[in-house]
């Protein structure tokens, strides 16, 4: 047959016609559609049994009870557990994120060793052993104080474990973290006698000033905080929130009274001397005051009359007045202190002038105002064995007082003061100011054992790495803090089988000292963490086990306190921003973004307004008035005497004139794309500025300037 | 083809006091963290990140010191459409039945396999409660493993939002069922995400049509249609409460609670000197 | 589209909406039927004459 | 070497010459594919669309060349159902254009969709109270028909038509178009009317929402209406560049100057009924929601009352009036003038009913969103320009579009 262009034109057309009425077309339009509908590259979640776990958040000091939602043995939610006594039912941003933190794509998935400038991943026989040969050699030189430890907190088995194996090991250099938690035992130090703490009944209070605390930015344990800030407007208490910035806490309170930054401590001294001028105090209380009160309202008179307080602060004089009358004539007043969430540099003067005022009206221990309680004391450890080297050592005086200080000696020394360093759950790269400078300290300490779980900013620096699980593959205890009136300790659960090799860093500890044989091997006598929390906790652990939690007091604590103002009575001066230009830049607390050794997740992160960080640039709040010549959202260069950095601007009305905000929490350097290299961490901008009557580092904010562009 | 609404069903809403919100961002991740929400590295263009449940700043713009801030999350508003008869702004658009309403629930759905990405839903919706895939969802590796099956993670090129955590609703169905009182969900037994999260208890979940739940309680809304817009129903008998955008006709099942005048005020639009009219007005039981 | 695809209801809506649409699609194809159909027999009454 | 193709006495230029003003072409085309195929294997976000811009570029692209190809039904409507006979000489044009248009107009929906593959769900699925339902059926249909009305053209090429079944089938159909123009009326009234419901219908949005009769807003007659009235416009503006291009007079003045007559009627009456809508929009619609008129115009130099006073005044007022009056209109320069005023102004209208809508915050405390499109986004829209040139170059050189060509361009005999 001859095909034809004819016949051919005819068969084209014929079998397109008969493809085009075939099943054939329909099938394939909607196989690729179904296609569509179950792309193998979009995840489809196994399911399974629902069940749910209780543990701990301890993400941050809240110290959270969760609820952790599991699909068969994989956790899938984490949720507030109802009922809790710290946070009955609510939770935060961070601690519903919780899981990213199992899954970050920076975590350590097995020890680590530091080979040049790279690590490389080594057993944890070889990272112990190293470990352990390092230490072994310092005893034997003679010189065991030079081991040296950093957690985040005093409270808790596994601090407690870093303390003992310093103290057999013979070394009295156990730091912490600033944190709210220490502040306030700092405070109660300072006025009430050691051992002790603070808490807030802001639950009962009727009449809340506070003194930049931010109650709703993360401030204290968050939710129980959040819950009692909510239940104000039921109970008609007030709030008067006193910083230069309109804080979420100021934009929540019944008045906003700006402050210029660093003269908190002044408004409440001139409010303490209009309280003692006018007769407001509470004459029983006084009576608790010992001596050096009638000095004290001297200094008042003289230093903090009406005109200079406002002079100082920029508050005006009836304001101060009136806040003083309020505040003495409420029914529960309280004051609280901590700037932001309470954990940034502090000044002893402004936490003891802020306290005095609770003194002043006598309201310690009494309902809704401020509790003045012992530190808690659950842990029973056994004796410590320590030889005649443990001894010596441990009778040495510590490098500094605080880590602030602890840093700055051993940059100011020429000797090695520090040959071996443990580090966990704290990330002083970061979170301290001048990190530069706490790096150039980390860089003159010849060993470095991190215990993190993330290879943060520290880790980094580390020479071995014994990565820890996250606090959902692991038990440990976890005791309230941060100024919460109830005294709970939680009980953190494995909530999944842990994904890495890694090990509790309770674990890792007995590890080495059993390694470090002797005496301190003979101190650390148990097999595993999970046996030693048993032990330690044995009066407690039924509850702990059982509820997940153990309230070891729920109410106000019944004594009357001393009070020594001997402090404040020495007039201690305040003190003054670092440099000499016109603006003051401050640390801005969110409480969308962590900002202390443990940073943000993704969700978090995602959370964050564009007026906060804009792409990788992060936005400065700044007064239209200050901002002359700037444009909203457009670029400019932040200078401090620390250093340079180009920023976006956001012109907030919320702000007060002559100050910069910079938001904490960002500008991480660590492998986590969605949380780092996104913003500049103002730790970098701000320098320490130590006060020489306490040795805290209480820079409140740097002298800064800013110009286009 | 008025369909009848809400007859002997249930008709879940919401109520946010602004006035206990502290703008912390609990809501929005508890959300992502049910609804297996995707995060990409930069999510600061707050115009392509999906958040179901989006936390918005309102200031009442005067100058410093007299500044004051308030923070509105805002859910998808399941609106009821004009006259609360189920023709919501995007529902009565979608070319393709990929979103509808629920007559039984009064929840807007969405259907993720259905929707082909027109976003006319988008379009139509005037609170963005709506979202579209722009991209292929991605989670670090490993981290797919805490996604929850009882949501299914969207492919790219579909619109998402806020269901009210209809698996939730199902569940508790599910449950009563179970306990053979199929018509009757127990108030604490279907809850949204957001709100067993938020820390300060601001927002207060429902149904509206239940006089003993606590959310109609506080809204208290009015059956009758409001004599100054005939498309609006459901209007909160108290004066403190507002919806966003009542004007339009949407009847959003999410109201807002707040002391503050000019946050209510900032809930919809007025020409000059209307709100001064009607704020007193304003949420009155003129009949009923 | 269908009657037989699950969001159909037999309500003025849609009678109304596919009415139109399969009148005009009707239309159109009876249209083309009969053009075609009679292309055809034009064809073979042109091969019947020419032969 | 082609000229086995070309219309038997028809002058074309040499093929080589042809060959080059195609390739230039493509590779704009190619450009477009390229970005076309990114969008389809990337997602769009290869696109700078985002959660408020749902509805973009490519969406006004759609609706503006719907609105010009809508000379096509127009012309189809006066000369098969109002039998005005002049326009045979145009009407394969027309026809042309609109093929062009609507094909283009398909293509972009099937790039702007997220999930191409699914886009017959909107057949399937269809949900019949959605203006998009009603314009994706009658768009589709429609289509349908312009290519019957195209296909008789096509068949006329000098091979095809030696094929006596082609031969024949173009002759019935032409016998028969009468019936196809008036369904492709009655579907394009609809899908343009529908497209000017999808915003019409928004009640979520003052901007765009507007009162009606029934279940259609007034948008959705103003849509057809402007589509009618303007399309003819372009059909003119195209036939004129063809001409620019070809160097050829194609089409008589007379057959011109009545469709641009018709045209300036329908512009005429079109902008009275817009400025009437537009007032009652402004004055009794936006308020009762809220909205003072100068909250959608004065926030942004870009979206400023310039824009309203353009397309309502520039673009359609004048050319309307020039269109009208037989001395300007028979003023070449001046119909020009008005052809593109014209062109312009529907385009801009449906830019406004697009992205202004878009653009305009409704949330007290949200924020005017402004856009500017992905190069992606350009191409693509570009893309149908291209294919459009190229099918009307190859329509003009192989298919007898236009009847008149040969008389008005006869070689003068050589006087020896």
């Amino acid at each position: 047959m001859k095909v034809d262009r004819r016949s051919f034109l005819g068969l084209g057309i014929g079998a397109v016609a008969g493809i085009a009425v075939s099943p054939m077309g329909m099938k394939l339009t909607d196989d690729s559609a179904i296609w569509t509908q179950n792309w193998p590259w979009t995840p489809v979640p196994v399911d399974g049994k629902v069940n749910y776990e209780k543990s701990v958040c301890s993400l941050c000091p809240g110290s959270c009870g969760i609820s952790v939602r599991k699909i068969d043995n994989r956790p899938v939610k984490i949720e507030g557990l109802a009922d809790h006594p710290v946070n009955d039912g609510g939770a935060c941003l961070h601690g519903i994120a919780g899981l990213q933190y199992l899954y970050d794509p920076a975590r350590i998935k097995t020890p680590l060793k530091k080979n040049g400038a790279n690590f490389e991943k080594i057993s944890w026989n070889d990272a112990i052993e190293l470990v352990a040969e390092k230490l072994s050699n310092m005893r034997e030189k003679g010189s065991p104080e030079k081991l040296a430890c950093i957690t985040d907190k005093e409270q808790g088995s596994v601090s407690g474990l870093f303390k003992r194996l310093l103290k057999t090991f013979g070394s009295p250099e156990f730091y912490t973290m600033p944190s709210l938690e220490s502040y306030l035992e700092i405070t109660a130090s300072a006025l009430h006698g050691k051992g002790k703490t603070i808490a807030f009944d802001l639950e009962n209070a009727s009449f809340v000033l506070s003194f930049g605390a931010g109650i709703i930015e993360g401030w204290g344990s968050p939710v129980s905080c959040f819950k009692a800030n909510a239940s104000r407007k039921t109970r008609h208490a007030q709030l008067y929130q006193i910083e230069p910035r309109l804080s979420n806490t100021a934009a929540n309170a019944d008045r906003w009274i700006p402050v210029k930054p660093g003269s908190e401590a002044d408004l409440a001294l001139g409010i303490s001397s209009v309280i003692l001028k006018n007769n407001l105090f509470d004459s029983n209380a006084t009576s608790n005051f010992k001596g050096d009160l009638n000095k004290l309202a001297a200094v008042l008179q003289k230093d903090y009359s009406l005109a200079k307080t406002a002079k100082i602060t920029g508050v005006k004089p009836d304001d101060i007045k009136k806040i003083a009358t309020l505040f003495a004539k409420a029914e529960m007043p309280v004051a609280v202190f901590g700037k932001g969430r309470g954990d940034g540099a502090q000044s002893l003067k402004e936490l003891a002038a802020v306290h005095t005022l609770n003194c002043l009206v006598g309201n310690i221990n009494k309902k809704g105002g401020a509790f003045v309680k012992p530190n808690n004391q659950y842990l029973e450890f056994p004796d410590v064995a320590m030889d005649s080297i443990a001894k010596t050592g441990f009778g040495k005086n510590k490098t500094g007082k605080y880590v602030n200080q602890f840093f700055e000696e051993v940059n100011r020394s020429s000797q090695s003061l520090i040959e071996a360093l443990f580090i966990y759950n704290a990330n002083p790269c970061y979170t301290l100011h001048d990190t530069k400078k706490i790096k150039k300290a980390l860089d003159k300490i010849p060993f470095i054992v991190s215990f993190s779980s993330f290879l943060d900013e520290t880790a980094m620096e580390a020479d071995v790495i014994l990565p820890s699980h996250t606090f959902m593959e692991r038990f440990e205890d976890v005791p309230s803090s941060g100024g919460l009136v109830k005294t709970v300790v939680g009980l953190t659960r494995p909530v999944i089988r842990p994904l890495f090799n890694t090990k509790t860093p309770g674990d890792s500890l007995i590890l080495i000292a059993k390694a470090l044989k002797g005496n301190i091997a003979k101190s650390f006598p148990w097999t595993t963490y999970d046996k030693c929390l048993e032990s330690l906790t044995s009066r407690i652990w039924n509850s702990l086990s059982e509820d997940g939690f153990a309230v070891l007091s729920n109410g106000m604590p019944g004594d009357s306190q001393p009070v020594d103002v001997s402090f404040l009575a020495k007039n201690p001066a305040s003190l003054k921003a670092q440099g000499n230009y016109d603006l003051t830049l401050i640390p801005i607390d969110n409480m969308r973004l962590m900002s202390a050794a443990t940073a943000s997740s993704p969700f978090a992160v995602k959370t964050v307004s564009d007026s906060v960080l804009k792409g990788k640039d992060i936005v400065v709040e700044i007064n239209p008035l200050t901002a002359k010549g700037l444009k909203n959202r457009g670029f400019a260069v932040l200078t401090t005497p620390m250093g340079k950095t180009r920023v976006k601007v956001n012109i907030n009305e919320g702000m007060m004139p002559g100050v910069i905000g910079m938001v904490t929490g960002l500008g991480h350097t660590f492998d986590n794309k969605y949380v780092s290299n996104k913003g500049v961490n103002i730790n970098d901008l701000i320098g320490q500025v130590i006060e020489p009557d306490s040795g805290l580092d209480a820079a409140f904010g740097i002298k800064a300037s800013i110009s286009k562009a | 083809m008025v369909q009848e609404n809400h007859n002997s069903a249930y008709k879940f809403g919401m109520v946010i006091d602004l006035d206990k919100c502290t703008g912390c961002g609990s809501c929005m991740v508890s959300c992502m963290a049910e609804n297996n929400v995707p995060f990409k590295e930069d999510e600061t263009n707050k115009k392509d990140s999906i958040t179901w449940m989006r936390v918005y700043k309102l200031t009442n713009d005067k100058p410093f010191p007299d500044t004051e801030v308030v923070y509105m999350p805002r859910p998808c508003q399941q609106c009821g459409g004009k006259g609360d008869h189920g023709h919501s702004p995007c529902v009565s658009v979608c070319p393709a039945v990929a979103t509808d309403y629920g007559y039984d629930t009064g929840i807007v759905s969405q259907i993720y396999t259905r929707c082909f990405g027109c976003r006319y839903c988008m379009g139509a919706c005037p609170y963005h409660a709506r979202y579209f895939n722009w991209w292929d969802p991605k989670w670090p590796e490993g981290m797919e493993k805490y996604l929850s099956p009882n949501v299914s993670p969207r492919m790219r090129g579909v619109v998402e939002k806020c269901s009210f955590c209809y698996h939730r609703y199902q569940a508790a169905r599910d449950k009563a069922y179970a306990h053979g009182n199929k018509d009757h969900i127990k108030e604490e037994d279907y809850q949204t995400a957001c709100t067993t999260a938020c820390p300060a208890g601001a927002i207060v979940f429902g149904d509206l049509n239940n006089p003993a739940h606590e959310v109609h309680q506080i809204v208290k809304p009015d059956p009758h249609p409001d004599p100054r817009n005939k498309h609006v129903a459901g209007k909160s008998r108290n004066p403190k409460i507002f919806r966003l955008l009542e004007r339009l006709g949407t009847n959003p099942k999410v109201y807002y609670l707040s002391e503050r005048e000019w946050v209510r005020k900032q809930g919809d639009n007025y020409l000059e000197g209307e709100w001064e009219k009607i704020k007193n007005h304003h949420g009155k039981a003129s009949h009923g | 589209m269908f009657p037989f695809s699950f969001e159909w209801v037999w309500d003025m809506g849609h009678m109304v909406f596919f009415g139109g649409f399969w009148y005009a699609i009707g239309i159109l194809s009876a249209g083309m039927t009969y053009c075609i159909v009679k292309a055809v027999l034009n064809t073979m009454n042109d091969s019947g004459e020419s032969h | 070497m082609d000229s086995a193709l070309i219309p038997e006495g028809a002058k074309r230029c040499p093929l080589p010459k042809f060959s080059i003003g195609i390739a230039i072409v493509s590779a704009v085309l190619l450009w477009g594919v390229y970005a076309m195929f990114l969008c389809w294997f990337k997602g769009l976000n290869q696109t700078n669309m985002n959660d408020y811009y749902g509805f973009a570029l490519w969406i006004w692209a759609d609706l503006a060349v719907i609105a010009v190809g809508g000379g096509a039904f127009f012309t189809g409507l006066l000369k098969y159902i109002f039998k005005i006979d002049e326009l045979k000489n145009i009407i394969n044009f027309a026809v042309i254009i609109g093929f062009i248009c609507y094909s283009s107009a398909l293509l972009i929906l099937a790039i702007d969709i997220g999930q191409p593959l699914r886009g017959w769900f909107i057949f399937w699925h269809a949900n019949v109270h959605s203006m998009l339902t009603e314009v994706a059926f009658c768009l589709s249909a429609y289509f349908a028909v312009l290519t019957i009305e195209f296909i008789p053209n096509i068949l006329e090429n000098r091979q095809a038509n030696k094929v006596p079944f082609f031969h024949h089938l173009a002759h019935n159909m032409h016998g028969v178009m009468a019936i196809f123009a008036a369904t492709g009326a009655f579907l394009s009234f609809f899908h343009q009317g529908s497209l000017g419901g999808v915003a019409g219908v928004m009640y979520g949005r003052p901007f765009a929402v507007r009162e009606g009769l029934l279940v259609w807003p007034w948008t959705f007659f103003l849509f057809t209406w402007s589509a009618a009235a303007y399309g003819p416009c372009f059909t003119l503006l195209v036939t004129k560049t063809t001409e620019a291009i070809t160097g050829k007079k194609l089409v008589k003045d007379n057959v011109i100057h009545l469709l641009a007559k018709i045209s300036g009627w329908m512009i005429v009456t079109y902008i009275i009924a817009k400025i009437i809508d537009t007032a009652y929009w402004a004055m009794v619609t936006a308020p009762s929601l809220g909205f003072n008129l100068s909250h959608f115009y004065t926030d942004n130099s870009f979206y400023g009352y310039w824009m309203l006073i353009t397309e309502i005044v520039i673009c359609g007022v004048v050319p309307g009036a020039i269109l009208i009056t037989k001395s300007t209109r028979e003023n070449p320069k001046l119909r020009l003038v008005a052809i593109i005023l014209g062109t312009i102004g529907v385009c801009l209208n449906r830019w406004v009913m697009v992205l202004q809508i878009m653009a305009v915050p409704v949330m007290s405390f949200d924020t005017w969103a402004l856009y500017i499109p992905s190069w992606q986004e350009i191409a693509t829209t570009v893309l149908p320009v291209a294919y459009g040139v190229i099918l009307i170059a190859f329509a003009y050189r192989y298919l007898p579009v236009f009847p008149q060509e040969q008389e008005l361009n006869q070689v003068k005999p050589v006087t020896e």
